[in-house]
This record gives C-alpha cells, structure tokens and sequence, in this order.
C-alpha cells in the first residue's frame, strides 16, 4: 500500500543517492566527473522536493538547477579549459576540514533528534495556485526583490565577464 | 467546467478495469508501490517502442519527400518502394562497430546520448493524447514538459566535449547555445497558454479550450512563437547550424559511430514528435474535434505539423551562427515580452 | 521530518568540507550550491508543517533557488575573469603580488 | 493529495528505468555480434581525415559565456511567471501590474545586455 512507510522509504533512498552523489562530487579529482555527480546530486534532491509535496518546486530545481546551472557551470569549465585529465589540487588542510564538516554534520543531526516537531499538515491540492496567491499576496516583497537580484546579477556579472566599467 | 462527452470517448486509459479481464484486479496497479512502478514501465516500453517505430517511418518519408521535391525517387531498392529501406538501416546501425576515440572521456562519451534521448521520451508522459487522456497527468504537467527536455542541453555540451575533437567541441558550444537561447522564448510562449489554462495541468489544458476555443485563435503570436523557437530546439533546417556538415562535419555527433550515434538520431526525432504532439494539445486543442475519435484527431492534427517540419527542411536555407543567435535575442525575446502583454489583455477580454 | 533534518545535515556537512579542502574554484562552487540545496531541503520540509496552505517555505526555496542561479553566473563571471587574468582556477596560486 | 505525488514519483521512476534500458538494451544484446576491432588509427580523433594539430580543449572564447549568462536569468524570470500565471486568469488588475512590474524589471537586464553589446555574436 502507499502509505507513509513507503513514503520514508523511497525518501531515504533518493537521500541516500544525494548524500553519495555529493560525496562524489566533492571527493572527486575530476572536475568533469565532479560537475556530473552534481547533476545525479541535484536530480535526487528534486525527487525528495517532491515527495515532500513541493512538486513545482521540485520540477523548477530540474528546470533552473539541471538545465541551467549545470549548462552554466559546463560553459565555464570548457571556456577555462581546466578539466583535462590531470586530477586538481586539494588543500593541505584535508584532515582539519574533515573535522569542521563533522562536527557542523554531528552537530546538526543531533539537532534534528533533539527537538519534538509537530505533525505534518495536510497539504492543499494543488500547490501552484496557492505558490501563485502567495507571490501577489504575502510574498509580493520576496517577489519583486527577486526581479531586482536578477537584474543585479545580469548587469554585474556582464560588467565582470567584459571587464569593463559601468 | 465539466466537459461532458460520450462515455466511450472519455474513458480513463489508465482504469484498465473497461477490458473487464475477469483474472486482473485493475485496481492493484494504483494501490502498490511495485504496481505504480510496473505500470510506469510498462508505459515507458510502450512510448519507447512506439517512438522508435516513428521515428523508422520518418526517416522513409523525409527520404521520399526530399526526393520528391529535389525531382528523384528516393530508395527503391529494398521492399515495394523502398518500404524497408529504414528497417534494413537500424539491423546495420545496431551491428556496427562502436569506435570511441582514445582520447575520449569514457564516461561522459557514454553518458551524452542517454541524457538526449532519455528527456524526450521522458516528456511524453504528460502529453494529451485523448481528451481527458493523458499516460500520467501530472498536477504540474506542462511545466514538467518543459523542464525534463531542458536537461538535453546538459547532454549535448557532454558529447562534445567528451569526444576529444575540434569538430564536436565546437558544435557541441553552438548546439548547446541554440538550444538554450531558444528555450526562453518557448518557454514564454507557453506562460501564455498557462495564463488562459488558469492550471499547470495538462488535460485542464484540453478541457479549458473546450470550454472557449483552440487557443491558437487566441494567441496566433504565440503559436508561431512556439513553433519557431521548436523548430531551433531540436536543431531542424533551417536552425540546424551546430550540424551543419559543410564547415562542422556533423558537428557535436562527429565522433560517435553505430548504435550511440543512432540514440542522438532518436533523440532528435523524439523530441521532434513530443514537442509536435505538445504543440497540438497547447493551440489546436488536442483531440477536440468533431465525429472522429480524440486519438485519430490527435493524430491527424500532429501528423499534419511534423509534416510541415519536413517540408520546410528541403525548402529553406539555413541561417547563420550570428543570425540565429540575433534572432533568438534579439527579436523572439522581445517579441514574447510583447506577447506576454498582448495575452494578459486578451485573457482579461476572454473571461 | 527528523529524517528531512537528518539528511540535510550530512548534506550541509558534506558542502562544508567541500568549501574547506578544495582548492579549484568551479568545486568550489558546486560545494556551495550544496550547501544552499541542503538549506532549501529544511525550507521545503517546514513548509509542510506550519501554514501549508501559505507555503511560505516553497517561496522561500524558490527565492533560494533563484539566487542560487544568479551567484552561479556571477561566481562563474568571476571564475573566468580569474582566469583570464592568471590563467588558473585554482584558488590557492591566485595572487595579485606576483613578481 | 501527497499520496497522489508518491504515486507520480513511482509511475515516473518506473517510466525512466523503461527509458534507460531500452536504448542500452541494443548495445548490450549485440555486443558480441557486431565487430569491434579497434586499431591506433581508428582511434584517433577523426577530423576530416587531417592530423589533430591543435588541441580542441582549449579555452575558448566568451561570446557563449554572454549568452548563458542572460539565459539563466531569464530561464528564473520565466519559471517564476509560471507559479504567477495560472492564477492571473481571475486576478483583478492590480495582480496583472505586480507581475508586469516583476516582468519589466527583469526586462531591463536584457536592454542592459543589448546596449552593451553583449547580444552580438563575435
């Protein structure tokens, strides 16, 4: 049956695929190799937006992450032409940065038992017209703050690229 | 609204409990995991399958159509007018030697085609083919066509940069370029469609232009929009710079050989068919129509469109690399802009 | 929801030492972009339990996710402007004293 | 209603694994009829027959980084409209004016690039 075991089932699985796939993305010598764990990485973590009743949050992750980001990050690899063969360099300070990612990762999970959540409420049938309402309703800052960080990011970034003043 | 029509027409082709199979509980497919997930198999065999078997008489009719208008008679060799001809092709294909350059990235040199035929296939899943028909209907089933295709581009950067060669590096940068300059103005023109749909959903799509009328009616801008900017998505003539074999060989594709090159052929076709198919229930309505069954309108009415994409393939020439982009930029973009305008006041006169 | 919690530490712990070790600036940030996912699992998952029907955490993930893209472009811009500039992307040879 | 969506994820999942299989199944079934010589020559990059003489994985130039640039951001803007736009259909007119204040302000990035030059394919 489709219950809520099933559920926690296929979520672990899909956490499962992400958490590997982020190791492998970030333990890889390969920056190519690196770019497409990235790809599975982010792929999984959309499998699990959805499962969490975050559908068209979900497919706008494959949309702007997978089809965009990683073309993005694609392009610059090509453009700097570092991901010949030869592995990257690592920091020498792999054995302190190990420890800082334990103990933020311990630290978190601990956190994640230690407080008593509520239950899960009951989500609305279809999420998108309520995402919609919330953009022109409550959400109208974050909305248009968003149109004002693209256009940011469009103007600073080509100013960058072209190296040249505004 | 309710759409209210004949029972044999509307009948949901995922119920399977209309072939009253006495041994079959139907309903088991939609209560277990291991069901839903047989079922999804199923439909991808099927879809596979059928694409596949599409795209084998594509071929035939794009050779007699070219021949037809270049004045010649096309292969005529193998069967009653060439018939197996595309059939005798695919043994040969699927029994070639699969060369991969040493130089090549073994992974991503095998990776690139399956993340270009994969998507396309996989967007068929939300297409209408019958008036409330859909294989899986998605609550955000039209953004899910647009978002699953997208990863092509990921795909195609892959292949050429993982075959080692000038060639394929370049055509794999101008492939991957097109193909997402293009996608912003699809994807606007198809905000527009969502604004009158009032629903991401695909067969609220259908049901919503049954209640008013074909959209294209409607939104003849963004119609031509959308076909256009499709057109320059799955690299067809007169867009089909990244390939174009008199400066790039075959350009992202030059290096593959066999059965991997054939996958990129098949992606190509697939999303050639999906994005036709798309395109029917988003501005002809589908399989709205009158006396015939939705299916065979549906069919009809996206036969007519892929045909259409033949034609002009032997009837234009092709486009620049500094065009094509100008083009996309400079006048899709801004024109969907306007487009998105034009909808918002004719939404507001519709309803 | 404990299991969300969980999975989204190991994740945020993994970007840290990502952004820690490495020393290629693209890894770099394909580290930080796991980290920002890692944050947007969290947001997702709390919209669920207070106010669904508000999603203010799907809006917050969906912010999350836009500027995720726009630091990408403007990273990568930075990225190759390095590059051009001295030829490499590795963070750890960037230097402006040079000879 | 979150049934539904773990219902989506299996019929998918089931649909992608279909997808996967089959175009590798051909490859796999004639893995041992079909030749596979390889020698040095056949190998090599192929390049019209001529000698490889420079290398292809070579930087390169930055028209294309112009383009993905304003592509991402408007791949945001578009996917953005798309949780905005269903909903407009019954909105009053004051909803039609946030999003077009959204729409015209990321169109400003655009005029930015075009005055720059940006659009020009080098």
């Amino acid at each position: 049956m489709l219950d809520s075991d099933v559920q926690i089932a296929l979520f672990a699985a899909f956490g499962g695929v992400a958490v590997l796939a982020a190791l492998a993305a970030v333990l890889t010598r390969f920056l190519l190799r690196s770019i497409v764990a990235f790809g599975a990485f982010l792929t999984a973590i959309a499998g699990q937006f959805y499962l969490l009743a975050a559908d068209f949050v979900a497919l706008i992750q494959i949309f702007v992450y997978v089809g965009g980001v990683v073309v993005l990050i694609l392009f610059a690899l090509m453009l700097s032409a570092v991901g010949e063969k030869h592995p990257l360099a690592v920091s020498e300070h792999r054995g302190l940065g190990a420890v800082v990612a334990y103990a933020v990762g311990g630290w978190l999970v601990w956190a994640a038992f230690g407080e008593d959540l509520p239950e899960a409420g009951e989500v609305p049938g279809e999420t998108v017209a309520f995402l919609g309402r919330a953009f022109l309703d409550q959400q109208l800052v974050a909305f248009e703050v968003i149109g004002i960080i693209l256009l940011a990011a469009v103007v600073t970034a080509l100013v960058i690229v072209r190296g040249e003043r505004l | 609204m309710e759409v209210n029509w004949p029972d044999w027409l509307g009948f949901d082709w995922l119920d399977l409990s209309w072939l009253e199979l006495p041994w079959i509980d139907t309903n088991w497919f939609h209560d277990y995991w291991y069901g839903l997930l047989l079922l999804g198999f199923f439909w991808g065999v099927l879809v596979f399958t059928m694409v596949g078997a599409l795209t084998a008489v594509y071929v035939y009719v794009e050779r007699k159509v070219s021949a037809r208008i270049q004045g010649r008679l096309g292969p005529m060799e193998t069967g009653p007018h060439g018939l197996l001809q595309t059939l005798v092709d695919v043994v040969k294909l699927a029994v070639k030697e699969d060369v991969r350059p040493a130089a090549a990235d073994a992974l991503a040199f095998r990776l690139a085609p399956l993340l270009v035929v994969v998507p396309a296939v996989m967007a068929f899943v939300v297409v209408p083919f019958g008036v409330p028909m859909v294989i899986r209907d998605l609550n955000v089933g039209i953004l899910y066509f647009l978002a699953v295709p997208s990863v092509t581009g990921v795909g195609l950067l892959l292949a050429g940069w993982a075959s080692y060669d000038n060639y394929s590096f370049l055509g794999g940068l101008r492939a991957s370029a097109q193909f997402i300059s293009y996608e912003i103005p699809r994807t606007l023109s198809v905000v527009t469609v969502v604004m009158l749909t009032g629903s991401l959903s695909s067969a609220r799509l259908i049901e919503a232009q049954a209640d008013t009328t074909w959209f294209v009616l409607l939104l003849p801008l963004s119609f031509v929009i959308y076909v256009v900017t499709t057109l320059a998505e799955v690299n067809r003539v007169p867009f089909d710079i990244p390939e174009a074999e008199s400066e790039l060989v075959a350009g992202f594709h030059t290096e593959y050989s066999g059965f991997r090159w054939s996958l990129f052929f098949l992606g190509e076709y697939a999303s050639l068919t999906t994005a036709s198919a798309f395109a029917v229930a988003l501005f002809f309505g589908g399989g709205l129509g009158p006396v015939l069954p939705p299916v065979v309108w549906f069919v009809l009415k996206t036969a007519v469109i892929i045909f259409f994409a033949v034609v002009l393939r032997f009837t234009l020439p092709r486009f620049r690399q500094d065009q094509l982009m100008a083009l996309a930029w400079k006048y899709f973009l801004p024109l969907s802009l306007v487009n998105l305008l034009l909808a918002g006041l004719v939404m507001k006169a519709v309803f | 929801m404990t299991l969300v919690l969980v999975f989204s530490g190991l994740l945020f712990a993994i970007g840290t030492y990502g952004v820690l070790t490495r020393r290629n600036a693209i890894t770099l940030l394909i580290s930080v972009e796991i980290l920002m996912n890692a944050a947007n699992l969290n947001f997702v998952a709390f919209s669920r339990l207070w106010e669904p029907e508000l999603m203010t955490g799907q809006v917050f993930a969906l912010v999350g996710i836009s500027i995720a893209a726009c630091e990408a472009a403007v990273g990568l811009a930075l990225i190759l402007a390095v590059f051009r500039r001295f030829g490499t992307t590795d963070v750890g040879r960037i230097d402006f004293l040079r000879g | 209603m979150s049934e539904e969506l773990l219902a989506d994820v299996f019929f998918l999942l089931g649909f992608g694994v279909a997808g996967l299989l089959l175009p590798m199944l051909p490859l796999l079934l004639f893995r041992y009829i079909r030749p596979q010589h390889p020698s040095a020559v056949k190998m090599e990059p192929y390049e019209s027959g001529v000698v490889q003489t420079t290398a292809p994985r070579r930087p390169f130039h930055m028209a294309y980084y112009n383009f993905a640039l304003v592509f991402i951001v408007f791949e945001v803007e578009t996917v953005l409209l798309f949780a905005v736009s269903p909903v407009l259909r019954d909105a009053s007119w004051m909803d039609l004016l946030k999003a077009g204040i959204f729409i015209v302000l990321v169109a400003d990035g655009l005029f930015y690039a075009w005055r720059k030059g940006a659009l020009v394919w080098k």
